[in-house]
């Protein structure tokens, strides 16, 4: 910067500041007194000083459909894994089957298997990143404790510096592992229509080995630890089933031949709030079975069933809303892809009263018992002989027009949907993602535990982290949402008095 | 003597540059024994009013990412400036705009309307937007407004110092934090990483031979690439020769090329130009029908020469766009 | 030598010159130079009469001393002209020359501009771009470059043989190239020069026996220059010696060869006499032919063409054995200094202008024929007699034939008018015919020229001023051939028809057809005619835009005889001034490479086309070799991560200069 | 300010500013040829020279551009005139991609032109000049540092916001 421009910055600062101050002062709801941050939730009482209304906001959009036109489609696994960092590895993959379709080409064999290795992993030490540092210390440390300990370092207090030692040491192998495919870990590079640019070296392939047999014993450690502190506490067990977090909608997931969880391909099943499948499709076909509404409120859109149509945000039978994840995986599938995993999912059923289950927050449970999974299908994949195969990739020779590729992200079904004039160039993309399938229900979660927890104008010190626990569960990416800024997100809870003028506003006490 | 308080912001990027920090792994804890986070919205829970409260300056040093895309980020921006001792852009979109910089392609309302009405799964029939201040019933939530064009932090505010990479390295983020944290400073404005082109740290470079020069470029779609190979001499396009190096050439070890994430070196004002000019000086074909048939395995040269730059860049964005100043 | 401290403050001296009304006739100087006093560094601010006269130099030289200059800027002519100047004005002030930048206001600005305000306001952004350079300026030295002392003259015309009689006995090794098998050019042709009328080859012979046996000159006939490479003071070239199947330095010129071929009579095309006379396949081009060798014409001689000749050329030789059907075209490789092209012209094609009949009818000549007519030495020993045999009674000449014409070639050759009456005066002499001459301008610049034209005028000769319209055959004639003229008398006002027997088209000089093969091969620039470009008109017109390559003769454009042999001793001393001098100075505008920036990517490497940019082996970065580098600068706007640095031409001065020149005009 | 010329002319009336690239030996001395010849021509040009197309750096005629230029010219020695062998295809390949760059990034290809135009041809750059400048005209101005300058408006809103604020002058004075 020159220095005039400079100087013209910092007085820009002084006198922002200075209107910031004043606004402060004044307590007035110009927009910059709230600068809080990705997710906003403002409270409206009425003047019983009940909530009227609660609305959960995203507030930006940084629009990567219209900036990837134009673009070459083999840059696109690179560019829209740029949508989110924290989950990059499930956009490189969306993508990566979209230049598949897109070219109409098969992977070979070796390369869908390392597309598969590196997948499940990723969905390893994703789910292992929020179970112990973003999520899941609400549990771990607890939902009372002070906000200062509820992370890792709290994690680490509570099940000891070894252990998190460990978490922290395994996670750093798994990324690693992505590392060596990928060349990077956030925003990896491997994607290519046909196949994977890298093969697997034979000599690199024991410690893989020794990785995967050590990665099941973490995910069942994870499992005890999670028995242990979250079951083992009746509080908390009162706390997942109390009907603030519960919500009767339907649940989508991806599914094998055999209806079983899977992460990487298949079939896509909804069930209803009752378990019966509403639709099972094949994720080309998704336009007619999902659609996206637009509300004034915020910048994300909400997703739902296309034949149930949008009626506004309500449970039950016939509502439209559906929700993605780990529990809505759990409960749009018959059962797991590996044997450890289907015993954690049986005794995950039996203790919460059968499929489907609705409690938001079981999604932290569900997600340890897909960390098992992942892990298992590691240990599959690093012990399958082609794994090192050299032929990684084929040549497309097709003529692109038109590809959609479909994963299950960590957060929940992700869909990349691309056509391309006949250069492969980008003419149309459509990305509709986790958090997007799960914005209504978050909506619908957070106003609930507005009101189950805001009476009589009373607005206890806990409640911010309580409405928090009910967003977080969902470990919603708002950086997929509205292809703008990840999720784990502090909120900024702003109360208005049924006057509509501010009342107070709360962030973290 | 207190610890350093150190923060911890993004405002348009994906979260990744987080992640990097988060993947410091073991080396966290040393970092967090040696600073008091005081702001760090992806990990830890945090008391926003303090920050605001706190006095200018007294932040040591705040780390941020992302791009400036909104009017909250831009006066988040402004704050953390005032708060902060040393303000440090962290990654690609702090830096250079990143890639959600590549929308300075585009008008705002063209991102608008696709999102909101053109996209194959909206039903929109009302054509409902979001709204700066949504009416409803008295109620007026607020969002914060899309500026129309994306911009690097020191287009906004004045920035100490850089740290590059989509995401940075951990070992250039570990680097640049100790030095700071001993204050060894560098000069104000200076980029933490060295200022040497990709191509010295990458592995492949002495299979490049020294009389390359182009009868073509090929898309990486449409070559098996040889894993040890100079990816230049096998006729793709790898932007290492105009990046600063640093991150220690880890696209080249997925085989695949630099896209150029770290940015240009201390003496160029326009990476993507000064590529350019080294990729089309080395071309073989002489005449003009020659030449636009060898360049047609470029086929986009904004994406592939300011895929992490284009808001920095001399030009900054596609200069018939909108400024929504009515003109 | 003073340079300034590094954190010493910038402190230019800018100066605007009127040069007479040139610039100020155009440019409001004083606004300019009001308008840079304005700007951040400047400390003196000046107009003035001549910057480059001496008082204007010594005001610079002043200045520095007195006002503790560091930095000089002149706004006046182009710096190809004066920048030199001004960069020693800039050293006798105690500075190093390179603190100096240049701004062209003259050829670039008040000459091309008709808006006075317009061009005020260009002046000082280009003053303003030179302003906010020259502080970024680096001390730098002149490099030297030791000369090759031999000299390459290309050419063996008149003015080629001159150029290299004049350097060979200055003691210099000359190659005199030519590609016919004789020396001698057009000249040697000729019967007669005017306006002295003394014999062509007596005065020519004598020069063309002294440059074949001259120690000092090495001469190539019967070769081509096929490759140059290198630069001023150390060129590389490469020489296309054709066999002529026979040995020069065997062969003593006798001629025997020639009348023991198995051909008794000769009956092939003769080019030195333009096919009006007939030649063996073996000949001697003609009789005072330099080198004095005969050739083998490969397309006619037995033995070459089919092997099956008797070969008595080869008894005729006898123990000289002189004659060799085995010998091979050579390359071969000389290194010079400097080199002189003096390639010559071609005549004017008649044929392209049909009205005049060249080529339709046996009895149009053009002048050049009629040249060898008149010769003694000629196909006819002197005899003018026409195709038939018959003396021709009545005889027109028309000038100006592809001249002075929109259609053909719109320049004067020059010589025409003159050569014409000299061709009146020799045909009528020989013959005693009626000469009418048909002209448009009778031109005789030069000394003796006019005299000479009275002289003829005198003797008789039918001058009319007068383009002719058309040639045709007289209808009223049988088998003679005889031909009509028809052209308008401007001076009677009246159309006339002329009979004659001959007609002579006095035809104009134009390039050669190869000129720009031959530009391309020494890096010159043509005219859009196609004569070689001088570098100045007035200042440099014998030099070219490619250092130590200089010009001689009618390549450069049309000349008479006295003209070339001058403009051969010109340029023979422009070579010859570089050659004492034993070294060039090189602007020091050359690359090199940062090692500490540079990543070793080697795309530059390639760039180069003096292969001047290596990789270091073991630090594996890349390396300029200074004595190579010609400092083009392409690898500098090449280097994708800035790392190379161009002397006089560094990105941060050329930004520099971007920005002043584009400074806001209004804010 | 310093950095100011008088008005254009006819007071205010917008002429676009060209900003040429000429190598030192062919189109440099060919306009130095129109000047000696006198040829007249528009004076919106202001030549920077270099020793060889081959040293136009790209980034100098995007730098231009962001300086306000409205276009910019570049001349160089005719294809196998390059008295540097080949620096003239260098500029040549680097064209043809800035080309498409350039237009991808908004700016119309008239606005950068390449002419081989040799020492000889003074006249070729009297008509190109002649020609470019009515082109421009046509097109109007580029102005990207105004462009810039409105863009950044958006970023003062929160500044304009502050003036309001009553405690605005102790702040600025604080």
């Amino acid at each position: 910067m020159d220095d005039a421009a400079k100087q013209a910055f910092n007085q820009g600062n002084l006198r922002a500041n200075a209107a910031y101050a004043a606004a402060k002062r004044n307590l007035t709801i110009d927009p910059v007194t709230r600068l809080e941050g990705h997710g906003k939730i403002d409270i409206y009482l009425d003047n019983q000083g009940d909530v009227e209304r609660a609305y959960f906001q995203v507030p930006e959009l940084r629009g990567f459909e219209v900036f990837s036109l134009g673009r070459p489609a083999e840059d696109m696994p690179q560019i829209t894994s740029r949508i989110c960092g924290v989950c990059p590895t499930a956009h490189h993959m969306a993508a990566t089957k979209a230049l598949d379709a897109l070219y109409q080409i098969e992977p070979t064999p070796a390369g869908r298997k390392i597309r598969e290795l590196v997948y499940h992993t990723f969905m390893l030490e994703d789910h292992a990143l929020h179970v112990f540092i973003l999520g899941g210390p609400d549990f771990i440390v607890g939902p009372e404790a002070p906000p200062a300990e509820r992370n890792i370092v709290g994690v680490i207090g509570k099940v000891g510096i070894d252990a998190g030692k460990r978490v922290i040491a395994t996670r750093r192998r798994l990324r690693e592992l992505i590392a060596y495919f990928g060349g990077k870990v956030v925003h990896p590079v491997l994607g290519q229509p046909g196949g994977v640019s890298k093969a697997l070296k034979k000599e690199d392939l024991p410690k893989f080995q020794e990785l995967a047999q050590d990665a099941v014993g973490f995910a069942e450690w994870t499992l005890q630890v999670f028995r242990q502190i979250v079951l083992g506490n009746p509080e908390y067990v009162k706390l997942i089933t109390s009907d603030a977090y519960t919500h009767k909608t339907c649940y989508m997931g991806m599914v094998d031949e055999q209806n079983r969880v899977s992460f990487y391909d298949g079939m896509l099943r909804v069930v209803d709030c009752e378990g019966r499948e509403v639709c099972k499709f094949a994720p080309k076909d998704y336009r007619q079975y999902i659609a996206e509404h637009v509300e004034p409120w915020s910048y994300m859109k909400f997703t739902f069933l296309k034949q149930r149509g949008w009626q506004e945000f309500v449970e039950g039978p016939q509502t439209g809303i559906y929700a993605v994840g780990p529990l809505a995986r759990l409960n749009a599938a018959d059962g797991m892809a590996t044997p450890r995993a289907q015993a954690a999912y049986a005794q995950f059923f039996q203790t919460l009263g059968g499929r489907p289950v609705h409690h938001t927050l079981a999604n932290h449970w569900a997600r340890v018992i897909e960390m098992l999974q992942a892990a298992e299908r590691i240990v599959e994949l690093t012990n399958d002989p082609e794994i090192t195969s050299p032929e990684v990739r084929r040549i497309p020779t097709a003529t692109p027009a038109e590809g959609m590729g479909v994963v299950e992200a960590p957060r929940g079904t992700l869909f990349h949907h691309y056509q391309t004039d006949s250069r492969g160039l980008i003419t149309m993309a459509n990305m509709v993602v986790a958090t997007g399938n799960n914005a209504a229900r978050i909506a619908m979660s957070v106003e609930k535990a507005a009101k189950g927890l805001i009476k009589g104008g009373h607005v206890s010190a806990g409640l911010l982290n309580k409405i928090e626990m009910a967003f977080r569960a969902y470990d919603p990416c708002l950086g997929c949402a509205t292809h703008t800024l990840p999720g784990h997100t502090p909120l900024m809870v702003s109360i208005f008095d049924h006057h509509h003028l501010l009342l107070r506003e709360l962030s973290q006490e | 003597m207190p610890k350093p308080k150190v923060a911890f912001y993004w405002c348009a990027s994906c979260g990744g540059c987080e992640e990097t920090v988060v993947d410091l792994a073991e080396d966290i804890l040393a970092v967090v024994e040696k600073v008091d986070i005081v702001l760090w919205p992806v990990a830890m829970d945090f008391k926003y009013q303090d920050v605001e409260a706190m006095a200018d300056q007294s932040i040591f040093a705040t780390l941020l990412n992302g791009a400036i895309r909104s009017t909250e980020q831009e006066a988040m921006a402004r704050l953390l400036r005032r708060k902060s001792r040393y303000l440090i852009a962290y990654g690609s979109c702090a830096c250079t705009g990143g890639i959600p910089g590549l929308a300075n392609q585009f008008p705002r309302e063209q991102i608008l309307q696709f999102n909101y009405e053109e996209a194959p799964t909206v039903v929109n029939e009302k054509k409902i937007r979001p709204q700066l201040v949504f009416e409803d019933q008295g109620r007026r939530p607020h969002l914060p407004e899309l500026h129309q064009v994306v911009r690097a932090l020191d287009q906004v505010v004045d920035v100490d110092y850089y740290i590059p990479g989509c995401p940075p390295t951990p070992k250039i983020t570990k680097a640049a934090v100790s030095a700071l944290l001993d204050g060894r400073l560098p000069p104000k404005g200076a980029v933490l990483a060295p200022d040497i082109a990709l191509c010295e740290e990458c592995p492949r470079r002495d299979s490049k031979p020294a009389d390359l020069s182009f009868t073509g470029f090929k898309r990486t779609h449409q070559k098996l690439l040889d894993p040890q190979l100079c990816l230049l001499a096998q006729g793709v396009v790898c932007m290492g020769p105009a990046t600063r190096q640093g991150c220690g050439a880890q696209c080249p070890s997925g085989n695949m090329p630099c896209t150029g994430c770290f940015g240009g070196t201390d003496r160029v004002k326009d990476q993507g130009a000064k590529m350019l000019s080294s990729l089309c000086a080395n071309l073989t074909a002489k005449d003009e029908n020659e030449i636009d048939q060898a360049l047609e395995g470029i086929p986009d040269p904004v994406g592939t020469f300011y895929r992490y730059g284009l808001a920095k860049s001399l030009l900054r964005r596609k200069v018939d766009l909108p400024s929504g100043n009515g003109k | 030598m003073y340079t300034p401290k590094k954190h010493e403050p910038v402190r230019i001296g800018f100066y605007i010159c009127h040069c007479g009304t040139n610039i100020a006739g155009m440019i409001d100087v004083k606004a300019v130079a009001k308008y840079v006093a304005t700007l951040a560094n400047v400390v003196v601010s000046r107009d003035y009469k001549y910057m480059c006269s001496d008082p204007g130099q010594e005001m610079i030289v002043q200045d520095i001393i007195e006002n503790r200059l560091n930095r000089i800027v002149v706004a006046a002519c182009s710096p190809l002209l004066h920048e030199h100047t001004f960069r020693e004005a800039t050293r006798r002030g105690g500075l190093n020359p390179f603190f100096f930048q240049m701004v062209n206001v003259r050829e670039h600005d008040s000459w091309v501009h008709t808006n006075r305000e317009e061009a005020t306001r260009k002046a000082m952004a280009l003053a303003r771009a030179a302003i906010q350079r020259v502080p970024l300026h680096k001390p730098l030295e002149v490099k030297k470059v030791s000369i090759n002392p031999n000299v390459l003259v290309v050419g063996g015309g008149i003015a080629g043989i001159h150029a290299a009689l004049v350097l060979a006995n200055a003691g210099k090794q000359v190659y005199l190239v030519e590609r016919d098998p004789t020396i001698g050019g057009h000249m040697a042709k000729f019967d007669k020069t005017f306006p002295t009328l003394d014999c062509a080859m007596c005065v020519l012979s004598p020069k063309m026996a002294a440059a074949g046996s001259h120690p000092n000159i090495t001469l190539w006939s019967y070769s081509e220059v096929v490759k140059v490479d290198g630069f001023v003071g150390n060129f590389k070239v490469t020489v296309r010696r054709k066999p002529r199947y026979v040995l020069e330095d065997l062969c003593t010129g006798c001629q025997e060869c020639v009348e023991a071929c198995i051909y008794k009579e000769p009956k092939f095309r003769d080019d030195f006499n333009l096919g009006l006379g007939k030649r063996k396949p073996i000949f001697l081009p003609f009789p005072q032919a330099i080198p004095p060798v005969t050739l083998i014409d490969p397309e006619t001689c037995i033995e070459l063409k089919t092997g099956k000749c008797k070969k008595t050329c080869v008894e005729a030789c006898g123990d000289r054995k002189a004659i060799d059907f085995k010998q091979k075209e050579e390359l071969r490789e000389i290194t010079v200094g400097t080199i002189i092209v003096a390639t010559g012209f071609q005549i004017f094609d008649a044929k392209r202008t049909p009205y005049y009949g060249y080529g339709i009818y046996p009895n149009v000549y053009n002048s050049l024929e009629v040249e060898r007519l008149v010769n003694a030495s000629g196909p006819t020993g002197g005899e003018i007699v026409l195709r038939n045999g018959q003396v021709p009674k009545k005889v027109a000449i028309i000038h100006c034939v592809g001249s002075r014409d929109e259609n053909t070639n719109r320049w004067c050759s020059r010589v025409c008018c003159l050569y014409s009456l000299k061709l009146a005066h020799l045909i009528h002499e020989h013959t005693q015919a009626e000469i009418y001459n048909f002209y448009i301008d009778i031109r005789t610049p030069g000394k003796g020229m006019e005299e000479f034209y009275c002289r003829i005028a005198e003797e008789g000769i039918n001058l009319i001023r007068g383009r002719v319209a058309d040639v045709y055959p007289d209808p009223s004639d049988g088998a003679t051939g005889r031909l009509i003229v028809q052209a308008e008398d401007t001076m009677l006002d009246c159309i006339m028809k002329v009979p004659v027997d001959m007609v002579v088209l006095a035809v104009g000089l134009e390039p050669n057809p190869d000129s720009e093969k031959i530009r391309r091969l020494f890096n010159m620039s043509c005219s859009s005619e196609g004569w070689f470009l001088e570098r100045h008109p007035k200042l440099a017109p014998v030099s070219t835009f490619t250092d130590g390559i200089f010009l001689a003769g009618c390549c450069q454009g049309p000349k008479d005889i006295p003209d070339s042999v001058a403009q051969a001793g010109a340029a023979a001393a422009e070579a010859f001034s570089l050659i004492d001098k034993g070294h060039i100075e090189q602007e020091p505008n050359t690359a090199f490479v940062v090692e500490a920036e540079c990543s070793g990517c080697k795309s530059c490497i390639p760039l180069c086309p003096y292969t001047a940019i290596s990789l270091l082996p073991d630090k594996k970065k890349a390396y300029i070799n200074e004595a190579l580098c010609k400092g083009c600068g392409t690898c500098v706007g090449s280097c994708p991560s800035g790392s190379i640095v161009q002397n006089l031409f560094e990105d941060a001065e050329i930004f520099n200069e971007i920005e002043g020149l584009l400074a806001p005009t209004s804010v | 300010m310093h950095n100011e010329t008088p008005p254009p002319a006819g007071n205010g009336s917008w002429t676009p500013r060209i900003v040429a690239f000429f190598c030192n030996w062919c189109t440099y001395t060919a306009a130095d040829l129109a000047g000696v010849s006198r040829m007249k021509y528009a004076a919106n040009t202001r030549t920077i020279r270099v020793m060889c197309s081959g040293r136009i750096d790209p980034q100098f005629i995007v730098e231009a551009f962001a300086k306000g230029a409205d276009g910019v010219l570049i001349g160089g020695c005719h294809p196998n005139d390059c008295h540097y062998a080949e620096g003239n295809y260098k500029m040549l390949r680097r064209f043809a991609l800035l080309k498409r760059l350039l237009k991808d990034l908004g700016i119309a290809e008239a606005r950068l032109r390449l002419e081989w135009i040799s020492a000889a041809e003074g006249e070729k750059v009297k008509s190109v000049i002649n020609d470019m400048v009515a082109k421009l005209t046509v097109l109007g101005p580029l102005d990207v540092p105004g462009k810039v300058a409105d863009w950044d408006r958006e970023l003062s809103q929160l500044v304009a916001a502050a003036d309001a604020a009553p405690v605005e002058h102790e702040v600025i004075h604080a």
